[in-house]
């Protein structure tokens, strides 16, 4: 009890300028491999998912274009050619408004090597027409 | 050389720290758990305003449990604060029998702070505040029979109660699982956090999903209890409703209710509270407020720290199971009950009163009412249900809260 | 047999917990009080903002009197816990001599803890912060004169204070009886809730109801004191003001006040960090929300908790009336004063001041500025005294918040 | 203090299933009781004060309706009849928006039986000009 | 003559209280130290959202320092309660070995207790909640090599820490100190409450006015460092990124970074979440309340209340000076190190990088990513950097988030 | 202990109406002379602070006049005179706008005395166009 001084809270408070080189040093070998080793794993992970979603999406995107043939086939319509990269709007979109969106895509990927309109949703239009008039509403949001 | 020590040390010191040492496998499990409701959230819109939150919240409490840790406060002299080397300043002073203490806070997690706001009870009633803005009693006033189809829906609570104690629940336990079956979220959180505060994460995260697959569930309830012919009954029109009675009627109820029913005063007295801003047409301005931005803030709190108690030892018990079925029991029952008191209404009236309006008296509103017009239809294109349907449903949020105040005074 | 007994126990305790055994004769009076008040609000629109949600505050409490309750905590040792059968994990902690403690809440009703915001003096500073954004001082720089009026018109305060001693209240009652004269509501719940926080409800409820009755209340007593002549003065046009003296202002005028008068500092210093906000014109997003949002969530809170502190044994005593009386007194002098006192400058400046700007220096802005250029009007049709008016009309809040100062010194 | 046991304070944590089900029943049957008692008295007093309301209501619509009479007979104006249940507008609203509002009320309520545009009014304009002045101005909603 | 004595009393009184008898130079040259930055918010725009708050807190503490008071609570039974005379009703009690005490506070200053948000460590994670509505992470997931110069920009952090403990800050102390080059005012203030909330005002003006510096700061030293030839490089298209890998991203994030480093846990679980409500586009409601009026409502009490912290005897001392000037070196560490990592990169890629967008890596966002974009331009006008600086700007903010999660767990 | 009573903590509860008097007119007196003497001297510090602002800025409008005249005859363009009391429009603000602004100002100080547009800023301009952007995206307001 009586031998309570500041350094028991504050242990480097009486510290020798060898004694807080140290502890320098050590803060920032701890930072350093620390932070890196943290986003390079980050940088390990996003890689990895990335890359597995834009599979999946192209393997989705190449059925659908498929199917879309399929379909052409089918209904032999070969006089409104389906040119699959152009946008396919959907939800009654105006065409104007496919356009805008378009130039802004195009105007944040100047090179539109691999940017593409597959297609323009409304967002959040995954819900039924009755379920979304409902969040719509906001009459209960609970 | 010491300098490699220290690293070494400081490196073992943050694996120590990390989850990788202290999470254990429920913390795993309801990690994924979490990105399941992540994932009906979101790509299903599955309640997303509520059920977004809590899975973010669930995630986060099993990464981190001390996000809900609660603080401690140590009293000490300003003797002890000058033999510990602690600072005075700026410490609240807490004077017990004459002698004065410093409150040395160690500070709690985030999540428990905010919590505070569903423990204490104060959370579910401004819900109700921000909903009772957005609701039109009209209907209700304008078919006051509505209510008979309000209050038959939350029998379904009270037969639940019956298979929850059968089960092994205490009768408090019982009383917050059968609440489930009002289909009404705060209501739900509000009996919990009083009766079974331990149980809140599952009867949170059962309610709200319930009331998303509303237009899944009821249907083949609805229609399993109707004829063809009571399905096609088109009903007359509702007569116009009066500014004047529609301002009496928020008045006229919290009255009745917080007298007859105290424990429901908090619940129903918010939600009048609310409705009266709205219909009163003077106060616009707060009663915007106390829909949109003040419950937008208290629903972010709400979700996310109720989904916070849903850590992995709370969760994965055999109990989450039996409440999830229950609930769902709970559900049905109400509807069934509804729809079961419509026919009895359809006798009555000689045929005046489509059964079909009686789900819509769980409350979940307005999915139910859209539920009882969309089947209704199926039956007969021309067949409007709506409005009609509106009355049971508003009056099912009142009998969900009447249900809570009999539930907190027989079993509280 | 069993059953049919628990049921009817069930009912009984339900009937014995309701308000129809625990009310007293004071609180259907005072649900009928609150009936009236919200008529008021509703339909003659006497400050709706305010007077709904105190009205129904004070309906709330009197139906359910344990929505004001204090919370208790009881402080249980982890063994004491044990023995009793209490969870101890997320309980807060508290260490008194070393020994630790569990914290055990019994929880309070929900307008208690919304009426900490009140109790502890932030809501009325964070209402003043929201009126500082919306106040433009512009008229009261190009004539500080005004200043003067707006002195004038607190004078009602003291001379109440004179009035409210004399009837057999303590100077602390006094003071925040006096204060309805000052025509400013967060200032007279501020001051109220340091000096006599029992009479609140009755103060707040008077202080809101002659703010609202500005245009009954004020003419008459305006026109008694001034001749013809006097109303008809046109004055000269006010200078404009530069932006840069606009944004000196605030700072100028918190400096002054917070050094001389410390216990105005809360809510002068609001007052003009909201205006601040809003000279500066660099903080748009912030001053919006200040003025909007956080106004109106703070109002609800406010009023509703207000008025819930008028509880039947709190309100229904003889000094209530003394106190709406006293208010009454106070406003009405307040007006005077402002009147003489512009009665005064239109002598020494030789007739270039309208003594009707006077009655504006009680505050209530802009209401007070408002009734000076109507009554202004009516004598000469092409007068415009509206901005002449609101120099003494914001003058009169700094006023107000001036004398709020020397009364928390000077009986506080 | 050395009897206490988990019993004493979950008093049905070791329970019999009859007890069980006797607690069960108590609760549901009080439920069920209270929930319908409370709702029937709230349909029994809706009923009456929304009775109330409307016949108050239409005593004030017909002397208004008379005093109109009395008017056209008055002044004599035959040549521009006022139909009394067709809508009178106030305030200087738009023609459009009465036909708006009108149809929009029609909607609702399919029969136009009963509904009856009677006046259309700007929402919350019982106040004079100058006090909702000062609400809208929102300076001093205080 | 009484009433002449009681007179002049209560002026002496007045005076005796008021701020210049009780005020001491260092309050004085505080007043003068926040009406300069007052006018560095105003009129240069130094980050005024925040600085203007910053600095009005600091007037208001130094003219009032009561503002910021402490409150204490006397605990009196029920029979002192009575002996004092005062009132029991309304009171909280508390039970300690049985004995039922009454709380019987006396007021906290208004600042005191929004203070209590900063304290507990509530308002940085809601600001960044607000912020993660906000980012879009979309450049970072386009090209995750960014996250190397986000983690580069923060061995400023690390490198100050050596400044400090060597000029003799505790080690506590000198992680608060270095965490300003971390350019992340949220970031800084979670910190520092842990570490050296005594230091919490010098910190904070630090961060800020170094951010509200970034486009002074930052060019010389990205000139320095790098060759004509390297600022001119153009880089290669970024790829689209799906709405799927949006939606991810918050999600693994905060999952990988809250294990690894739990002290991180709060900030990046909030920054995640407010990204998630964003990237889900199914709750716009609450995501849109989040970053507008909860964010302006917290960022108006934390503003004030971290200015409030800077009275004249914490303030006025060598160490602001220290940590000002440390603060100034941390930043421009971090800036150099971005770049050099930069430099790094462009060599590794064979010139494909351009390093200007290392500097971006202290976060800083947007500015440091603007100032990337404009020094490039000055070499090729036709060089637009913005997109790919805005990688390592927001890798930025979670790289200050893990170092924060480092310094508190090493030297916390 | 046994000595206390309400007295001692409500000093005046048992007061005669002489001392209420002189207390009531202490406050009275007290209350007046702060309140005048604190409102009085805002009003002296506002005088003071107004005028040097005043000055100062005529000063600076002067030298602005000064200027431009030197300006002119220095570029010799009288084809185009400025008079320079007429608005100077920065910042590409539609002239429009100027003469809605003018108006409204016109109408606040009827008298045009001493009102003159000396120039109109977007509020809240003197920050870079670089910085300004960055409050605007409120992308990080801190
Ligand atoms: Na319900
Ligand atoms: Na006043
Ligand atoms: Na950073």
């Amino acid at each position: 009890m009586s031998n309570f001084s500041l350094a028991t809270f504050f242990p480097l408070a009486e510290l020798t300028m060898a004694q807080r080189g140290v502890e320098a040093l050590k803060v920032i070998l701890t930072g350093f491999a620390v932070v890196f080793a943290v986003l390079f794993f980050l940088i390990l992970i996003i890689k990895i998912y990335s890359n597995i979603v834009v599979k999946l999406q192209d393997v989705a995107y190449n059925k659908k274009k498929k199917k879309i043939k399929d379909d052409e086939v089918l209904i032999k319509k070969p006089s409104k050619p389906v040119s699959s990269p152009e946008p396919v709007t959907q939800d009654g979109i105006p065409e104007e408004v496919v356009a805008v969106i378009s130039a802004a895509v195009a105007s944040m990927y100047d090179s539109p090597q691999r940017a593409r309109i597959k297609s323009i949703k409304r967002s959040a239009s995954g819900r039924s027409a009755w379920a979304n008039a409902g969040v719509a509403d906001n009459t209960r949001p609970f | 050389m010491e300098i490699l020590n220290g690293f070494v040390e400081a490196i073992q010191g943050i694996f120590q720290s990390s989850g990788l040492v202290s999470l254990n496998w429920q913390n795993y499990v309801m990690i994924g758990v979490s990105i399941i409701l992540l994932y009906l959230a979101i790509k299903k819109q599955y309640e997303p305003l509520l059920l977004l939150p809590i899975a973010f919240g669930m995630l986060l409490v099993n990464l981190y449990p001390e996000i809900m840790a609660a603080p401690s406060t140590e009293l000490l002299t300003a003797q002890q604060c000058a033999e510990h080397g602690v600072a005075t300043a700026g410490h609240a002073v807490r004077i017990i029998d004459g002698i004065e203490y410093y409150e040395n806070p160690t500070y709690g997690g985030l999540l428990y702070y905010l919590y505070q706001g569903v423990k204490l009870g104060i959370y579910p009633p401004l819900i109700f505040l921000g909903i009772g803005c957005m609701t039109d009693f009209g209907p209700l006033i304008a078919n006051p029979k509505s209510l008979i189809l309000g209050a038959a829906a939350q029998i379904g609570i009270f037969v639940t109660f019956t298979g929850a104690i059968t089960l092994g629940f205490t009768p408090a336990e019982s009383g917050a699982i059968g609440i489930i079956g009002g289909a009404d979220g705060p209501t739900a959180i509000y009996v919990t956090t009083k009766l079974a505060p331990h149980l809140l994460g599952s009867i949170a995260i059962a309610a709200y999903s319930y009331m998303a697959l509303v237009p899944i569930i009821q249907p083949p309830i609805m229609k399993a209890l109707t004829t063809k012919k009571e399905r096609a009954v088109v009903m007359e029109q509702l007569r116009p409703v009066s500014k004047l009675e529609k301002i009496m009627f928020p008045v006229i109820v919290v009255i009745l209710i917080a007298i007859l029913l105290p424990d429901a005063a908090p619940l129903v007295g918010m939600l009048m509270l609310g409705n009266l801003f709205k219909e009163s047409g003077v106060v616009e301005r707060i009663s915007k407020t106390a829909q949109n931005e003040l419950m937008n803030i208290i629903t972010i709190f709400l979700g996310t720290t109720v989904g916070a108690t849903a850590s992995g030892q709370n969760f994965l018990r055999l109990e989450t199971i039996e409440i999830i079925a229950l609930g769902l029991v709970a559900f049905a029952m109400g509807t069934a009950f509804g729809v079961l008191f419509g026919k009895l209404m359809y006798k009555l009236t000689g045929g005046k009163v489509n059964p079909l309006i009686g789900s819509a008296g769980v409350s979940a509103v307005p999915m139910a009412a859209r539920v009882s017009q969309r089947v209704g239809q199926q039956e007969n294109p021309g067949n409007f249900l709506l409005m009609h349907a509106m009355g049971p449903n508003v009056a099912g949020v009142i009998g969900s809260a009447v249900a809570a105040g009999v539930l907190l005074n027989v079993v509280g």
